[in-house]
């Protein structure tokens, strides 16, 4: 555990490192970030002993891997896409995972096998993604997902023995990390990894070109850029990143009923996703670990007498992002953090939720700009 | 007949009218719906830009267009022959043929709805024929828009597509990305191959005569300047054939008149050229060879003098003005 | 822009760091939760006698070394500053006889946590007292001191923190329900009568002097998230065991984990053929896999079904269910024709209706519960169908509520159940239900809280003989070697190491009209399963 | 034969319950560009309610079902006044329905006395009344004949409002070109609340239709949104007809799959995809790059 300790900061460092010029070295800027990533690291180390009070480090484990998830969905706004696939691969993630494990494999050959595993079915819903946009695509990965869940992982494999129970050999999770402590450290870990490569990814050229894409295929594609080996790699990343979430599913859980895989679980992380910011990194993760874990402490807290209040709380707090920050999470920091730090408000803030090519506003808009034929006469 | 003269000076006039009423449009259109907003920066931003600026200024202020004047090869760069598409029962095009020449300005004007967009997109991949070939640079073009792109198609779009979000430089850096990645010179200039992506954009941006901030996100910048930065893009992309799809619309009487200008140096310089129009004037002056399309079919083709005494475009224009 | 990204994430989670602080820091917040949802479970109870069992009671005395265990667990190797601050923070609030023990626990910590490692010995608190409000330090570690106005029979505890979960006054005990979920409007009442039983225990007198410090979760039928809840008790809570926990499908994964942790868990449901497996887990409702047998031959014999079909719930026992009913009607040349699986979402029955029809089917068998059952009827109704033999099926149907959901479509349905159905009205069955309606007026009696009642039952009573030196080893041994327990309910348990099917025992029910209403009669049993495994 | 023919009313049977969501779905989609995935919760809403007044509270089954359409209608209107208004754009939109879905299938849990409620019987005064389908060994409920009867009518209703009434054509215009019909002058707050209006009343309708077959819960007719929503895609989210077909395409053979190749287990729940790329194909061969792809239609 210790060895984790010492790890996290690094972990973190790179992703916060300020990357704006330093023009004195003690000023409030500075101050407040540092106060801020030391606090921030310090409350990622100790969150699980923090929550203690109100549940097990199970309910913050599992709330890291809902992070995944949504990082996933949120991934995907990028190519301004929503997928409701991300809960089908997480399944296969975990079959996996389950089968490497029977077969003995160690952890450190598990995980990247997984990642390799992930990219055939990314592929697939790629071929989709080339064809279909917005609500076509989700629904094709809407079929997609209720045939895996279905046919693949209920009726054939049986994953864990269909509905909850125990045909198969549980799931393990790897050496060291046996305690929900230990584990969300391995968790917490790839989480942040997960984070920092999509950042990574985000601030590139990839990340301009994924703007560019979004902004105009058309446009993008006759420069002579291929809209196709973005989105595909899109799609990979946030295939790999749900795969994977769902390798670490099945090691925190060990045994999964198939019925977890539903598609309509899909559209709930799509909702998480959309509250923390579609498109942004550090939103998906908290409105993950949020939405993920406070139910579960909530369960533990009320000694499961207040059931299914978190799915109605999840849509209010939904509805609300809708409503008065279509940016999520990630808006509603970036205003805080202005706000602490004193700088001035961003750029006019556009939403990075575009999943529809049909708009009328915006066509309306486009169309009022141009002017009234018959001016030639 | 007007090939190598620099337009005429009774064409400039009547184009600058034409772009005066069509500016005034906008402008009393604008109004509304955001456009021309100006934009806060940061001041360091600027600041970091302080030195290419300067640079560009002594290179663009005496000039304001490259200068140099080669001996350029003409001949022909496209030839689409029987291009048809339809959709359902439309015949947006019907067995259309065109051919292009290196350092030439192809028009193809129409009334609206003719199917010039439509052709535009063919040509660009955007759309799939349904019959005809297109042989481009010696070879049949098809595949992805993509892979045209990098074949040297450039394009603009009849309404602006820039990349909203991005600085006005991202977009053209963009472009030239493009270009190097797809190993292409820039036919007319060929030096600019040699400097960095941000000094070429933001030479080709002051070029078309984009005067504005180019840390601005593109989605902010007034309707012209939409055009100027388009064009400007789709240069940096190292075209050998510039497709633009009415891009004088919506430009006012001075950015009208320095386009124009604009687009016959280029083309002096070697870049072909395919120009979108539906309104005569203005493309009179600078074509060098007019294709009238009208219902998805070539109704006339020929020098603008020819095609100015045409019974049958005269119909097609005056038979549907009102 | 991905750069203000990482700065919202940042900024979020400071808020959430400095939210999280500062509810983590207070013991007293704690502690009253505790008590306010120990009060909740009390609601329930008719508080018999000034000095009976409250929730309010045992709630408070667990309070304090619960803050304790908090405070130490994040404070790492300082309990007793830990426990002293929790005695602080709890003692105005509960105002019970907290100050006593946190005041030993000075000396030698009475938290959950470092109870197990303490191995039992040294300091002794004061025996269970009922809201008896000492001042703080006043005791101290005196061991044994008797709390005058404690409930009648309470003997003092002598023995204090014996393993994980014991103090000297209580005993935490685990159980999980149903009580939402697809099968939660009816899978609540699956707890209660474990959970009466639990509490009549506590009220006259607790486990020599120690009370039972219930804690409760919801896994909504979902085995996913009882292995959640369950973790979350071993590991956090601490608990000292499991007891009746009557949802299948946490039973199944649960007994490997409570093997490997080795945690007893008294009192499974043992629907599942996986419990059996288990050393640490101890069945006492019959499996489905017995109810197969049975039905199976019952109906062969009695109605001579020779064509069955079987609709499934698709988890393992529903296979073994299916498997099980085969092997036994095969030995009266009857068969399967075919069995479908069905799932909440998507039930199938209406094409499993008219496969029935087409195959000339005259038995229809089931393994579901009653909310796709009555789906299933109601389909045939539709359709104007009914097998000969009408539709049979395992424990899951035998609820009160099912014959209200079919109504008159689904009479003759037979179900299969472990205990005496409730028309028998024997005297074991007539003491259980006076236990159970104490607490729970108005329980639907099925066989589930009829074994939730013999489980906790055989749980109270096995603490009880271990006298002082409660450890989980120790209760494991007891039970292991029960025999002859009189449930009073029909079957006696007996087990022994290794063999812990205890219950091989059915009894048949079946739905006739009894005036305007519909009800479940006995109409066989008992019925020793002669196919069952003998492991 | 009569197994045949038994397929064939099954298969029908469960082809309208498709349709009747699929269709409330595809109206609102070509008419305001938003994905409606509340569909299944705005039922689940009214139909509780109408379960509530009923059963809880004594009210007789029509006024109470009556009560419950009425709940969702009412509903729907306030979504756009206060909701869908208030959004810039369709996608935005969609994730407000995405919110509601959330909110209202909570919301069963929320309601004390509806509380931790799986299943609920919810009998219409038609119950035990059956009509034998001559020939087929085999009879109908009354519940199904008036589900089967309202999906006719709907369909009807539905073609007669876009054809006839100034409202449809005023929906079509929107659905055919939003851009134009705005510049024509045709008003969004005209057609948008009928719209949600007449979505959200259908899908407590097909609630109250489907409790009486089934029982009355609030998971299965999310299961049955979801599905519906794959065929859909049959129709391209803009026809009717071609989303009906779709529809019963898909429960016909789904139906088929389930009892005449019973042992092939999973090919029943995987039509939706494999019609999903016959449409694909389909849609390929005949050279449309995309469905819906505004950046390269037509000038």
């Amino acid at each position: 555990m210790s060895t984790v300790m010492e790890r996290a900061p690094s972990e973190l460092s790179p992703e916060r490192a300020p990357a704006a010029p330093k023009r004195s070295p003690l000023n409030r800027r500075t101050i407040l970030r540092t106060i801020g990533l030391t606090v921030l690291t310090a409350f990622v180390l100790t969150m699980p002993y923090d929550m203690n009070w109100a549940g097990s480090a199970f309910a913050l484990d599992y709330g890291v891997i809902i992070g995944m998830v949504v990082l996933s969905v949120s991934v995907l706004g990028w190519i301004g896409e929503f997928t409701l696939a991300v809960v089908a691969q997480m399944g296969f993630g975990l079959v996996v995972v389950n089968l490497l494990q029977n077969a003995g494999m160690p952890f450190l050959i598990i995980i990247p096998v997984v990642i390799l595993s992930s990219i055939p079915i990314s592929i697939l819903l790629g071929v989709f993604a080339l064809r279909l946009r917005g609500v076509y695509f989700a629904i094709a990965t809407l079929a997609f997902g209720y045939m895996a869940q279905k046919t693949f992982f209920q009726s054939y494999l049986g994953v864990q023995g269909g509905f909850g129970g125990t045909d198969s050999k549980a799931i393990s999770r790897p050496a060291g990390f046996q305690g929900s402590e230990s584990f969300y450290y391995l968790l917490m870990g790839s989480l942040l990894l997960m984070a920092l490569i999509c950042w990574a990814v985000n601030k590139s050229w990839i990340g301009t070109s994924l703007t560019a894409l979004r902004e105009s295929e058309a446009a993008f594609s006759v420069l002579g850029h291929s809209p196709g080996a973005y989105k595909m790699f899109t799609i990979c990343l946030s295939g790999a990143i749900a795969t994977v979430a769902g390798a670490y599913f099945g090691m925190l859980q060990g045994l999964v009923p198939s019925n977890y895989f539903q598609p309509a679980l899909a559209v709930l992380y799509f909702g998480f996703a959309v509250a923390g910011g579609m498109g942004s990194v550090g939103g998906a993760c908290v409105a993950g670990i949020a939405f993920g874990a406070i139910p579960k402490y909530f369960d533990s807290l009320s000694e499961g007498k207040l059931v299914g209040y978190d799915q109605f709380f999840i849509g209010v707090v939904a509805l609300a992002v809708v409503l008065w920050a279509p940016g999520g999470f990630a808006y509603i920091g970036r205003r805080i953090w202005h706000r602490l730090e004193g700088s001035p408000p961003a750029a006019p803030e556009v939403s990075t939720f575009e999943i529809d090519v049909r708009d009328p506003l915006a066509a309306a808009a486009a169309a009022g700009a141009e002017t009234p034929d018959g001016a030639e006469a | 007949m007007s090939g190598r003269e620099i337009f005429s000076p009774q064409a400039r006039q009547r184009a600058a009218r034409f772009m005066a009423e069509r500016g005034h449009a906008v402008r009393k259109g604008n109004g509304g719906n955001g456009h021309g907003r100006t934009l806060v920066l940061d001041p360091a931003k600027l600041a970091r830009f302080e030195p290419v600026r300067h640079r560009l200024a002594t290179q663009i202020a005496e000039g304001g267009l490259p200068t140099r004047r080669r001996r350029v090869e003409k001949r022909e760069i496209l030839n689409v022959a029987d291009l048809t598409i339809h959709f359902g029962g439309v015949h947006a095009l019907d067995g259309v043929n065109l051919s292009a020449r290196t350092a030439e300005i192809a028009g193809v004007i129409g009334p609206n709805g003719a199917g010039k967009t439509t052709f535009f997109n063919c040509l660009s991949g955007l759309l799939t024929p349904d019959r005809g070939q297109i042989s481009f640079d010696g070879h049949r073009l098809n595949g992805s828009p993509a892979t045209r792109g990098r074949h040297g198609l450039g394009r603009t779009f009849q309404t602006p597509r820039l990349f909203g979000t991005l600085s006005v430089l991202d977009n053209l850096i963009f472009g030239c990305r493009t270009a190097d990645s797809a190993r292409r010179e820039y036919v007319f200039d060929p030096g600019l191959r040699r400097i960095s992506h941000r000094e070429r954009s933001v030479r080709l941006a002051r070029m078309v005569g984009f005067r504005g901030d180019l840390a601005a996100p593109a989605g902010s910048l007034p309707f012209g300047d939409l055009r100027t930065v388009e064009l400007a893009r789709a240069l940096c992309g190292a075209p050998s054939l510039l497709m633009l799809d009415e891009p004088a619309s919506g430009l006012d009487v001075g950015q009208a008149e320095d386009f124009v200008g604009l687009l016959r140096s280029l083309s002096d310089l070697g870049l072909s050229i395919l120009l979108i129009e539906h309104d005569m004037s203005l493309v009179m002056g600078i074509c060098d060879h007019i294709t009238v399309l009208d219902f998805g079919q070539v109704i006339a083709e020929g020098t603008p003098a020819e095609i100015q005494r045409n019974e049958l475009v005269i119909e097609a224009y005056l038979g549907r003005a009102d | 822009m991905a750069y203000l990204g990482s700065r919202r994430l940042f900024v979020l989670l400071t808020a959430g760091a400095l939210a999280s602080a500062a509810c983590g820091g207070s013991a007293a917040q704690r502690a009253a939760l505790k008590v306010q949802s120990q009060n909740q479970a009390g609601t329930n109870a008719a508080a018999p006698g000034g000095g009976g069992y409250s929730g309010g009671d045992a709630g408070a005395s667990a309070a304090p070394a619960e803050a304790g265990a908090a405070t130490s667990d994040v404070a790492g190797s300082s309990p007793g500053a830990g426990a002293s601050s929790s005695g602080s923070a709890a003692s105005p609030a509960a105002g019970s006889n907290s100050a006593a023990k946190s005041s030993s626990a000075a000396a030698q910590p009475a938290t959950r946590s470092a109870a197990g490692s303490s191995g039992g010995s040294g300091a002794q608190s004061s025996g269970a007292g009922a809201g008896k409000v000492l001042p703080g330090g006043s005791s101290g570690p005196t061991p044994g001191a008797p709390t005058p106005g404690g409930p009648p029979g309470a003997g003092s505890a002598v023995g204090g923190a014996t393993d994980v979960g014991v103090t000297a006054n209580s005993i935490k005990v685990g159980h999980i329900g149903i009580y939402s979920g697809p099968v939660g409007s009816f899978g609540d009442d699956l707890s209660y009568a474990g959970r009466a039983k639990l509490q009549e225990i506590n009220d006259s007198g607790g486990i020599n002097g120690r009370k039972l410090d219930v804690l409760v979760r919801d896994d909504a039928w979902d085995g996913t998230k009882g292995m959640n809840a369950a973790r979350d008790l071993v590991e956090r809570e601490h608990i000292f065991a499991f007891c009746c926990i009557m949802s299948v499908n946490t039973s199944d994964p649960l007994t490997p984990y409570a093997d490997e942790h080795k945690i007893p868990h008294i009192g499974a449901d043992g629907w599942g053929e996986p419990q059996y497996k288990g050393a640490w887990t101890f069945p006492v409702s019959a499996s489905a896999v017995t109810e197969a047998h049975m039905l199976a031959k019952y109906q062969a014999e009695k109605q001579g079904a020779k064509r069955v079909a079987i609709i499934y719930i698709n988890n393992p026992t529903g296979r073994a269910y299916v498997k099980a009913y085969e092997e036994v009607i095969k030995k009266f040349n009857g068969e399967v024709v075919f069995s479908q699986p069905a799932t909440f979402d998507d039930p199938g029955t209406t094409t499993f209706i008219a496969q029935a029809r087409t195959q000339n089917i005259d038995t229809i068998s089931t393994y579901l519960d009653p909310g796709i059952f009555t789906r299933l009827v109601r389909e045939a109704a539709a359709q104007n169908y009914k097998p000969k033999n009408a539709f049979s099926g395992a424990a899951g149907l035998y609820f009160q509520v099912t014959p209200n959901f079919t109504g008159p479509n689904g009479e003759g349905t037979i179900a299969a159940t472990h205990w005496v159905t409730n028309d028998m009205d024997t005297p074991g069955y007539r003491a259980y239900k006076a236990v159970v309606e104490k607490y729970y007026p108005k329980i639907d009696h099925s066989t589930w809280t009829k074994g939730g009642f013999v489980g906790a039952s055989i749980f109270g009573n096995a603490l009880k003989s271990l006298g002082l030196e409660v450890t989980r080893q120790r209760l494991k041994d007891t039970v292991d070697t029960l025999s002859n327990f009189e449930t009073g309910l029909g079957p006696n348990i007996s087990f022994s190491p290794g063999h812990h099917r205890a219950n091989k025992t059915i009894y048949l029910a079946q739905i006739q009209r009894s005036g305007d209403k519909f009800e479940f009669k006995y109409i066989a049993g008992p019925l020793v399963d002669e196919y069952a495994e003998t492991n | 034969m009569t197994k045949l023919i038994q397929t064939l009313i099954i298969g029908l049977e469960y082809g309208c319950v498709y349709s009747l969501i699929a269709m409330g779905m595809v109206l609102v989609y070509r008419t305001t560009g938003v994905l409606n995935i509340a569909h299944g919760g705005i039922g689940v809403l009214a139909g509780f309610i109408a379960w509530d007044l009923n059963t809880l509270r004594g009210w007789p089954y029509f006024p109470a079902i009556g009560a419950g359409i009425l709940v969702a209608v009412a509903a729907g209107l306030l979504f756009e006044r206060f909701i869908v208004r208030r959004l810039a754009a369709p996608a935005l939109a969609t994730v407000a329905t995405l919110a509601l879905f959330l909110l209202l299938q909570g919301l069963v849990f929320v309601v004390p006395w509806w509380g931790n409620t799986w299943g609920q019987v919810f009998n219409s005064p038609f119950a035990n009344k059956q009509v034998a389908i001559p020939g087929a060994d085999y009879s109908v409920s009354w519940d199904q004949l008036i589900l089967f009867g309202n999906v006719l009518l709907f369909f009807a209703g539905l073609y007669f409002i876009l054809r006839r009434t100034r409202v449809g054509l005023a929906m079509r215009a929107v659905s055919d070109d939003p851009t134009a019909a705005r510049l024509m002058g045709i008003r969004q707050k005209l057609v948008a609340p009928v719209v949600w209006g007449l979505a959200f009343g259908l899908s407590g309708l097909t609630t109250m239709l489907l409790a009486p077959i089934l029982l009355l819960d609030n998971t299965s007719l999310t299961a049955f949104t979801l599905k519906a929503l794959t065929v859909t895609f049959v129709g391209g989210l803009i026809s009717l007809p071609l989303t009906v077909l779709g529809a019963i395409t898909l429960s016909m053979l789904e139906v088929s799959t389930q009892l005449y190749l019973p042992n092939v287990k999973g090919l029943s729940d995987a039509w939706p995809f494999l019609i999903l790329i016959v449409v694909l194909v389909a849609r390929f061969a005949r050279g449309t790059k995309a469905l819906e792809d505004t950046a390269v239609a037509p000038a």
